[in-house]
């Protein structure tokens, strides 16, 4: 079952520059706002997320037509020595939803952290737009870092800003929240420090492309995986390591909760699916991949349940997202058989991802509605939601998309890669799956009915504190949509997200 | 020659090792702050003293020994004001933090 | 036995203890202590690893020293920012431990 | 046995029983205390692992900057602990018996140790020349894996915006909380007028000799954070605002270099973060020297925490 090594090219591609951009042009920003003092901070930041964006779609569309990974050796310094960046099909596709996900953020949170003139900016407005920004660049070196400990420094970026994000409000629980969130990162990425050293040690190489020709299924590789994974688990808020997820994602301001959703986590989890199917692809056994499965439906299961019995929309959302996570994990088992030459070539290898990126946008649409929300009526309790469908229409209606693909509904990008994960199982004979995904579907049914019940159940309107702007709601929209638009996908593996991985053929004699 | 150096130095590294020994004992043995700062004092000035005094002249190089003896300087400086600080912090009110 | 392998069993061991005082002391200044005895013990393994590669006339493998002194850096970032929100948490709340209260009632 | 060996073995023991009394210490200062010494002790070990940067770097920040955080927060802590919230016994036994199942995994580990030890030492040392360094270790921070080092200084700024963003809204700009002892004409002053000038002078020169021999941006830059801090606490200067120009320059211009000698790289190298040949360590020495008081203003500021009261007019 093991793949040959990874067939790569250890040469700058001709775009390759573009994946530096990608990481840097955040980081100037950072360094810019630091440096006048944020009285330019949001105009610096729209301006980068913008050139950011451009980034993006100039690397999507770079490993689409050239039908390769790109790639980019700093400095000119070959690993094992120097590092490299690679952006294969699935990187190209994580940095694009990555760069619509926070442009979108970036427009929404104007309202909360706009500033009106150049004036000296406030604490929060400052730190958020600093944080938003840092938190890209750290999630653009998750996607394109293919040196483990250039993925610990991305993974610890991503920590730090993700962190202050949470507390940003200041009250006791975000701090509280913010705090608990630090304690378990830290234990996640020293564990996951730990198995780097073990693999360096066994090794002598952090590049996963290298790494890949050398492990061994063998004690060493195992400690080192099983550590690795624990601590990457701990930062993907996988179940039982969640303690720390809802607090934490409802207690941040609602344009941080929408990037910490629908980003952050999947930070951590592409780093996973990297150790596993790229750096040690012999080592995923049966049992380990069915472990890892057995985990995602425990998060399945336990997170549907929680979040229904929830009285807050923020708590709600958080729990579902720990329950959304939990579908991702079914990608070990499921691309991992027999039915298909390689992982990749599998239905499951699409539809997993296809959650992956569909779960961004609709949580991001969910969390900014329920922000919409918030700020309409004051606060977020669900009993007292009764009539808000007719005040705040569109958010509603939008909130009712993003729900789609939780549930699993078409049309939805929720409903094609759900669809696709319970072929898998079928294909692959492990039924058992599929019977936790259709409970979960029936249950994100459950919570998400709950809140459009609510809302749609008088015809009174309630009295707005505050009205909402427009474009606001359509922004909301327009990131709903997105979801919704991923259900065009057609039914079948992507090739696009094969690129950059070893060649269907050759692994298929083996 | 050599013979003699090395035995000079083994005598003072030896007596140094002994200051620190008494200081150490001192500190634990000693009831209150102030005695046992008396006793570390022996430690930083004497012990230190006597050590780096033995180790001159095995030093490489007149850079070495100044670096030897800037090491002593140094300790004696941070730890004469930090005795002080300490001392002054036992004539307030109130249980060390 | 040698000196290497004896230090990188001192390291597992930093590594478990660290891991315990993270885990069962309730007191959040304790936790930032202990996370940092646990880091050490890892930079410990490292430089084991280090010292086993030493060649070419280095003493030392230089590559893991550098990932050491990196992860020095974001450890001590980490204990500064985990710090900071614990004095703030003490300033508003009085609190100077991890409560284990259920998450999920702490809504208002 | 040789007297190597014998010297580890204690020097092993006297790190565990520390690192264990550290870990079990019943009130935070003793512990706190007791976890300075263990940095010290570290430093040694490192010095037995002919790892002397390292060695530098954990004296500096081990024994030195990270117990000064923790010591600075203890005594700011109040209110009480209650007993109650301990771990019951059931719970510590469960967590032991994890903590001793990972301490064995690893122990296997190093165990396993390869006929063939990996190494990259001499491909590091191979293509040291071309860079200019001395210090293999600094070529594979500032030459080899430079964008780990860059990246990393955008997590010590990270840092400090994170503590400053716990301010409350109205001092936003203002003076850190750093506690200062002004005591005229008190010893403490006294320190801090004698030992900046040598401490300063230390610094850069572990950061010039950085190049060649053990040393750094870092471990200098640490150096430079404690003599200001001690500045700052005799009151000698005062605390500087958050939003003062100076200090925002000083914050960025290491990382700013740093950054515009990589994307220089792009035109004269060929390659982001790559050097033109000939003019490598020219360049890396401008790189670290902004560093070294980038990281030095870092990391005193970091220590100094949030802002707390805004400046006077």
């Amino acid at each position: 079952m093991a793949p040959d090594a990874i067939v790569l090219s250890d040469a700058t591609t001709a775009d390759g520059y573009l994946l530096v951009l990608a990481i840097i042009f955040p980081v100037i920003g950072i360094l810019l706002t630091l440096a006048f003092g944020g009285r330019y901070v949001e105009r610096i930041a729209l301006v980068l997320l913008l050139a950011g964006l451009v980034v993006a779609i100039a690397i999507f569309a770079a490993v689409l037509r050239d039908d390769q990974s790109l790639v980019y050796i700093v400095g000119n310094w070959k690993p094992p020595l120097g590092i490299a960046l690679r952006a294969d099909g699935v990187s190209a596709a994580m940095m694009l939803t990555i760069a619509v996900i926070i442009c979108a953020i970036g427009l929404y949170a104007r309202g909360e952290f706009g500033q009106s003139q150049a004036t000296v900016p406030t604490r929060a407005s400052y730190a958020f737009w600093v944080l938003l920004l840092a938190i890209w660049s750290g999630l653009n070196a998750m996607a394109v870092g293919a040196d483990l400990f250039n993925l610990y420094v991305a993974l610890e970026l991503l920590t730090f800003a993700a962190v202050p994000l949470v507390c940003l409000k200041g009250y006791e629980e975000t701090i509280k929240a913010a705090l608990r969130y630090m304690l378990f990162a830290l234990l996640g990425s020293v564990l996951y420090l730990l198995g780097i050293a073990l693999i360096y040690g066994a090794y002598g190489t952090l590049d996963i492309a290298l790494l890949s020709d050398r492990v061994r299924p063998e004690p060493i590789a195992w400690i080192a995986a099983a550590l690795m994974t624990a601590g990457l688990l701990a930062k993907t808020a996988l179940f039982p390591l969640h303690l720390w997820l809802p607090p934490a994602h409802a207690g941040a301001p609602p344009p941080g909760s929408a990037v910490l959703s629908a980003l952050v986590v999947k930070g951590s989890f592409i780093l996973i699916v990297r150790l596993w199917f790229d750096a040690m692809p012999g080592l995923l056994s049966f049992a380990a991949a069915q472990l890892l499965a057995a985990l995602g439906a425990g998060a399945i299961l336990f997170g549907s349940v929680l979040a229904l019995r929830q009285a807050r929309l923020k708590l709600l959302i958080a729990y579902s997202t720990i329950a959304q996570i939990g579908y991702l994990f079914f990608i070990f088992p499921l691309a991992s058989g027999d039915s298909a030459s390689t992982p990749w070539s599998s239905i499951a290898w699409t539809g997993g991802w296809l959650q992956l990126f569909s779960h961004a946008f609709a949580k991001a649409a969910m969390f900014m509605a329920a922000g919409l929300i918030a700020e309409a009526v004051g606060h977020d309790q669900i009993a007292d939601l009764r009539g808000i469908g007719r005040a705040l229409p569109v958010t509603i209606f939008a909130f009712g998309l993003a729900g789609l693909s939780l549930m699993g509904v078409p049309p939805s990008g929720g409903f094609v890669a759900k669809w696709m994960l319970l072929s898998a199982t079928v294909m692959e004979g492990q039924w058992w799956w599929a019977v936790v995904m259709l409970v979960g579907g029936l249950l994100a049914g459950g919570y998400v009915f709950m809140v459009l019940g609510k809302a749609l159940s008088s015809t009174t309107p309630p009295v707005l504190r505050v009205s909402i702007p427009r474009h606001s709601e359509v922004l909301v929209l327009a990131v709903a949509l997105c979801a919704v638009l991923l259900g065009l996908v057609p039914l079948q593996p992507s090739e696009f997200l094969t690129i950059g991985r070893p060649d269907i053929h050759t692994t298929a004699l083996q | 020659m050599k013979i003699a150096i090395d035995i000079f130095t083994v005598a003072l590294v030896s007596a140094g090792a002994f200051f620190f020994m008494a200081g150490t004992v001192g500190l634990l043995r000693f009831p209150d702050t102030l005695t046992r700062l008396h006793a570390l004092t022996k430690v930083d000035n004497l012990g230190l003293g006597l050590i780096v005094a033995g180790l001159l002249p095995q030093a490489d190089g007149l850079l070495s020994a100044l670096k030897l003896i800037s090491v002593w300087i140094l300790v004696q400086l941070s730890g004469a004001i930090v005795s002080q600080l300490i001392a002054q912090a036992t004539q307030r009110p109130g249980p060390p933090t | 036995m040698t000196s290497g392998v004896l230090l990188g069993y001192c390291g597992a061991v930093l590594v478990g203890l660290g891991l315990f005082g993270l885990v069962t002391n309730p007191e959040i200044l304790r936790k930032i202590l202990a996370f940092n005895v646990l880091g050490n013990g890892v930079f410990l393994l490292f430089g084991v690893i280090a010292r086993r590669g030493a060649a070419a006339g280095l003493g030392a493998d230089p590559v893991p020293q550098a990932l050491v002194i990196t992860g020095i850096v974001v450890a001590f970032s980490a204990t500064a920012m985990a710090v900071g929100l614990l004095v703030r948490l003490n300033k508003v709340s009085g609190q100077t431990i991890m409560t284990s209260d259920d998450p999920t009632n702490s809504g208002k | 046995m040789t007297y190597d060996l014998a010297f580890d073995i204690s020097l092993a023991g006297l790190l565990l029983a520390i690192a264990l009394w550290t870990i079990a210490a019943r009130t935070n200062f003793p512990a706190i205390v007791l976890f300075m010494i263990y940095g010290l002790v570290l430093a040694i070990v490192w010095v037995r692992l002919s790892a002397v940067d390292v060695a530098l770097t954990e004296a500096a920040i081990g024994g030195g900057v990270t117990s000064m955080l923790l010591l600075g927060a203890a005594a700011r802590l109040q209110g009480k602990n209650v007993a109650s919230e301990q771990l019951g016994l059931p719970g510590r036994l469960a967590a032991a018996l994890l903590c001793i199942f990972v301490t064995a995994g690893l122990a296997y580990a190093v165990f396993l140790r390869p006929e063939v030890a990996a190494t990259l030492a001499p491909m590091a040392k191979e293509n040291l020349a071309e860079s200019g360094l001395g210090n293999p270790v600094a070529g594979v921070l500032f030459v080899y894996r430079a964008l780990d080092t860059l990246l990393e200084k955008v997590v010590l700024l990270l840092a400090l915006v994170g503590v400053w963003s716990l301010a409350k809204d109205e001092m936003w700009g203002g003076i850190p909380g750093l506690r200062v002892y002004a005591q005229p004409s008190g010893i403490l002053v006294y320190l801090a007028q004698v030992l900046p000038p040598i401490g300063i002078m230390v610094g850069i020169y572990m950061f010039w000799a950085g190049a060649n021999y053990p040393g750094g941006a870092f471990q200098g830059g640490t150096v430079l954070a404690a003599m200001w801090l001690l500045v700052m606490m005799a009151r000698l200067q005062d605390v500087p605002a958050t939003s003062a120009p100076w200090v925002r320059l000083c914050l960025v211009v290491g990382p700013v270099a740093f950054l515009a000698i990589g994307l220089s790289g792009f035109v004269f190298a060929g390659s982001f973060l790559g050097y033109p040949e000939g003019h490598a360590k020219p360049l890396i020495i401008i790189a670290e020297a902004t560093l070294t008081l980038s990281i030095g203003v870092t990391l005193a500021l970091l220590v100094a925490g949030p802002p707390e009261r805004m400046p006077q007019r």
